[in-house]
């Protein structure tokens, strides 16, 4: 094991995976020469070279198309999109070719693509730079999409991501790149599609991912202190979601809370409390609960942006709601 | 026959096969046989023809929603692409994608795409395959003079450019996309001025001359070969018919159809110049003809008799 | 009243606005010469000339774009984007800048833009041609979202989100356009965040709009035939949710189904099952249920596009299944 | 004084206003005054003096996340723009925008836009309503030279030309798009061989002349009154600082930056030239120094005193 930052544990994993997989190269937005918006393929040119870290012009629906092509021709491709928000300009390549190509030909035409993209709030970057749109990427069939909360994570999702033969998205919480955490970088790919309880309890079940999930913990501790005992399940994957964790951890609490940084109406939460209603909606005794981005462009100013996002306050007032009514 | 006769007499007859599989298919449309979107390409076959002709196996196509005669000349069988658009099983994407998504990853025919412009970065993305992997060939990416608005289109040029990607771009420049004529959806109406503006060697043609066409297209796949980067092709071409199936064509003169289809018809051009020559003489026209409907025939009798997709099989294939 | 389709009444609409204000036009890709993909504009360019009713090149982002710029400069545009399935193209614009100046400039920018687009499938027009992503705008903060499924809402829906302040999405299904009906056509604008009981019911609730209301309407009477009675709402706006309708019903029925010709995973159907649990979880006797599209590109052949969308019988089974358990 | 060596010294007390408060915004970056994202535009502040020199009152001005220069000298109140910067209600954007999204409709100042490119169609936008109200007015629209790999940029520039509509479009090419030098992005580097393509009348300029860049957007604004339809200037400038405050500066060399920032920043180049001509002696420039350290003063006490919006007010100006 060694202690590693989030931001190292990824560089490793894509170091790992360009130098060993001929067919694997990086590309995107300043990914070369620059280091990386947020340093993560910092030294890759040099280490691996042009062919294998690749700077592309700004043209996130060119590349990321340029992406799944490569990936339909025999090449892996891994694409880093800067942020979550300039893939806003992508998503009629992902949607229409990444997502839905092999469907439409009849099961012809394979996609084995990763994208990475950062996402979340919480650096007072304003409205344009700060979405958290996993909630759309889930809502998609033909794709996968995970949320790596911890180092280790970081690592052996990208790996997973990587040994998958579908277009797998992973978002990289802008908060949790200098997270720290023991990291073992021998470790293999995690399974996709399984959530992992973070910390054990026994009268409600939080979910959290990605850049909530240290919220989620923090808010557990404070709400054991005032006697509640929480559960913290890290969702990890968001498409395909893992139901049956969710649900046996509510078969046994009673109790939901859901946190999630997408606003609220049409959050991936809300599809989370459906799921579970629709499922073990006998075994609940309280109303499950979100703890979401409130409706609104995320503002520019600390208190403001502070307000906007789910907070470990808010957490724990609507985890205090859901137990004791 | 010598080879330049024979050759010649084989791209007539591919125009032919593309012309007939698509008057079936217009009829078939008329009885409900097929659905959805269905755009024929009457009247810009030696498009399709001469550029094809131009290409090895090793290369990959891509083409648009308006890519019948791709898929037939890129050597998809004439029933796999009949039985798709009547949403068989046996068609060439499964019954998934219909007329305008004709997939067959084999002969690298990828698609069949319908988001005018998607194409483009995705034929890009071929071409990177290909340089990466050190591999030969060529990427040809068919696409109409509308999808030269979107901003796509100039992304793909600039990025295939900047990385010497080998892909052909073919724009099939039929002077309207759906009902907007070129010179009200272009500022400056000459497309092949813009790629010169990322330094890619350019060439318009005449679409109804299928020699010309095969002749540029191969010109320019010879200087791909030999040195890393992407063509350009602009070919001048027409649509005869309706934009799709649902088209009233109020947006041009019934007049100006006419005169094209009359005075610019690449089949009728080629079988004139073949008569001329004294390459091909009625028997032998009459023959071609006889095959061709013959294929036409026997494709759809080979749709017809195609199994429908089991209801539980729905969703096969959305994931690996 | 007069007998109308529900795209005459589009048109209606449009002409009157059109007609009225020196301020509006309409723009997008063939709503000119061609008469509109759908036929909706077609006459329009003859009658009011070619500054109120303007072709576009293909260029989803820039003519949304120029859209949102235009409104923000004191003209009225009607953007028609030809599909969802294209608005794929203009997100970034549609996410970043209309929904978001207005309060990204501290309330200085306005933004009163109408943006219309065809939905949805049942045309056998396969995977990229049929869409329904309405849940995404519908989880968008600082735009509203309408999706009328009468002739008479499709005149009274776009007159209201005409008339109002803010960036307003208007989604018309592609089956709908033939749909005939009697029509007030000097009727005002129908209010914004208003869902209407669109048939009375004690036994059960369910939630449709748009394209899906026929289909919720046949399965209740089909429900009646069974000895269900259902209560049909039809939402109408889909963002702001009327929640206050919803739950109005539910808490008299004590059972809720919602139908969403959406992908059911982050559907808005989802959507709407937590909020309702989430404030009358006490009021339901049985768990919500959903009708949504299956997970999988919509397929071109028919029988496969049948199987993939919400049908009468599917809708049927799941409300007895609702009632009878 | 003579009117122009009036305007030329008003012209230098600009650009040194833009650069006192950027360095001011550096400073306060640094103790944590301001946050997120800071782009300075040190090196570039001849092309907003030039161009915005050439404006009226009635057009409107369109800028990116590197906008404090616009904004300054469109005269938004230098407090207000800090205020922004601080967060505090009493910003040009009440403190939602911060440094990426300043506005001041009243001086129709329409952002502040951090989308590559997507600023792009809302001025075409902007000049649209223009020309459907039938009001005079350009848009002037600044952007990098790195979105003009965006295909935005291509759609804007068609439909700009298309329809005639008066967008002067600026681009500010400081020959990198973050790290990414003008021919890694670009296929060919020459910028002003595009818009020629649509038609659009170009213009290459020294950047670092703001009298160059103030006549050459005279004469595009002139034209554009004249004859209704869009105008380009490349603006050739450089970023002496990184690109925000985040920027470790890998992708370029040192001795690089200082060449530009010795032999061509524009404000030393306009004072030399000044002092050359006697039109301001070493008195006067004091003056102007003492006058713009003030102004900043002045913002930087206004940021400060100014009130924090109330959280209540957190959903206010969503909706309307
Ligand atoms: C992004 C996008 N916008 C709009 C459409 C609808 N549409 C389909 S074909 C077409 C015209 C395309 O014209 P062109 O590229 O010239 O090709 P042609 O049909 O003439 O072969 C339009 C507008 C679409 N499929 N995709
Ligand atoms: C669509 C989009 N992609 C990526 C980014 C991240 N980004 C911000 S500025 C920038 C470089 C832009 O370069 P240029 O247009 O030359 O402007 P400059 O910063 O040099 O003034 C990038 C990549 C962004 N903001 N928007
Ligand atoms: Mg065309
Ligand atoms: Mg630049």
């Amino acid at each position: 094991m060694t202690r590693l930052t989030y931001r190292e544990a990824v560089r490793g994993a894509l170091r790992q995976i360009l130098a060993s997989d001929p067919r694997a190269f990086l590309l995107g937005e300043d990914v070369g020469k620059y280091g990386g918006a947020y340093a993560v393929s910092k030294g890759l040119l040099a280490e691996l070279g042009p062919a294998k870290v690749r700077d592309t012009p700004l043209c996130e629906s060119t590349f990321v198309g340029a992406g799944i092509g490569a990936a339909i021709g025999g090449a892996r491709p891994i694409v880093e999109v800067m942020t979550v928000n300039f893939s806003l300009l992508a998503l009629d390549q992902i949607v229409n070719n990444a997502a839905t190509l092999r469907h439409m030909s009849g099961g012809q035409v394979a996609v084995p693509l990763v994208v990475r993209m950062a996402t979340g709030a919480g650096r007072q970057l304003a409205a344009q730079h700060s979405h958290s749109l996993e909630n759309w990427y889930a809502h998609v069939p033909g794709v996968k999409v995970v949320a790596p909360a911890t180092p280790q994570d970081a690592r052996d999702l990208l790996l997973a991501a990587y040994a998958d033969p579908n277009p797998v998205f992973v978002f990289e919480h802008v908060l949790s790149y200098p997270l720290e955490g023991e990291v073992d970088e021998t470790s293999g790919a995690a399974p996709l599609g399984r959530a992992i309880v973070r910390r054990a309890g026994t009268q409600l079940t939080i979910v959290a991912w990605g850049g909530s999930l240290p919220k989620a913990l923090a808010a557990a501790e404070a709400l054991a202190a005032e006697g509640v005992d929480a559960a913290v399940i890290d969702l990890r994957t968001l498409r395909p979601l893992d139901l049956e964790a969710i649900g046996a951890s509510v078969r046994a609490t009673r109790r939901l809370l859901v946190v999630d940084e997408g606003w609220k109406t049409g959050s991936l939460a809300g599809e989370i409390v459906a799921q579970v209603v629709e499922t073990v909606f006998f075994d609940l005794d309280a109303p499950p609960a979100r703890v979401c981005s409130r409706e609104v462009p995320i503002p520019y100013a600390a208190h403001l942006e502070a307000a906007a996002l789910p907070s470990v306050e808010r957490i724990v007032a609507a985890g205090r709601g859901v137990v004791r009514g | 026959m010598s080879p330049a006769r024979e050759h010649a007499v084989e791209l007539l007859r591919q125009m032919v096969l593309v012309r007939r599989f698509e008057e079936k298919c217009a009829e078939l449309y008329g009885l409900g046989k097929i659905r959805g979107f269905l755009h024929l390409y009457v009247g810009e076959e030696a498009v399709a023809a001469g550029v094809l002709a131009a290409l090895g196996p090793d290369d990959n196509v891509l083409a648009t929603y308006r890519e019948h005669g791709q898929a037939l000349l890129r050597g998809v069988p004439p029933g796999a692409v009949m039985a798709e658009m009547f949403g068989r099983a046996n068609g060439c994407s499964r019954g998934r994608g219909g007329s305008m998504h004709l997939f067959d990853v084999e002969r690298r025919f990828h698609g069949g795409h319908a988001i005018v412009g998607g194409g483009l970065p995705v034929a890009v993305g071929l071409a990177l395959a290909d340089t990466h992997l050190g591999r030969a060939g060529v990427t040809a990416c068919f696409f109409g003079d509308g999808a030269t608005a979107e901003g796509e289109f100039h992304e793909s040029l600039n990025l295939a450019a900047l990385w010497r990607l080998p892909v052909l771009f073919v724009c099939e420049n039929n002077l309207y996309a759906m009902g907007t004529a070129l010179e009200r959806h272009q500022a400056v109406p000459d497309l092949a001025a813009k790629p010169p503006t990322y330094g890619i060697p350019t060439e318009r043609v005449d679409g109804m001359d299928v020699l010309a066409v095969e002749d540029a297209a191969r010109r320019a796949v010879e200087r791909m070969r030999a040195t890393p980067g992407p063509a350009f092709l602009e070919v001048r071409t027409y649509r005869f018919r309706a934009h799709s199936m649902y088209d009233a064509e109020l947006y041009r003169d019934k007049a100006e159809v006419k005169r094209w289809a009359e005075e610019r018809d690449p089949i009728r051009l080629l079988d004139d110049d073949l008569r001329r020559r004294g390459w091909l003489d009625a028997d032998a026209r009459a023959a071609l003809e006889r095959g061709v409907e013959q294929l036409v025939r026997d494709a759809v009798a080979e749709a017809e008799a195609g199994p429908l997709e089991p209801v539980e099989d729905l969703e096969r294939d959305v994931l690996a």
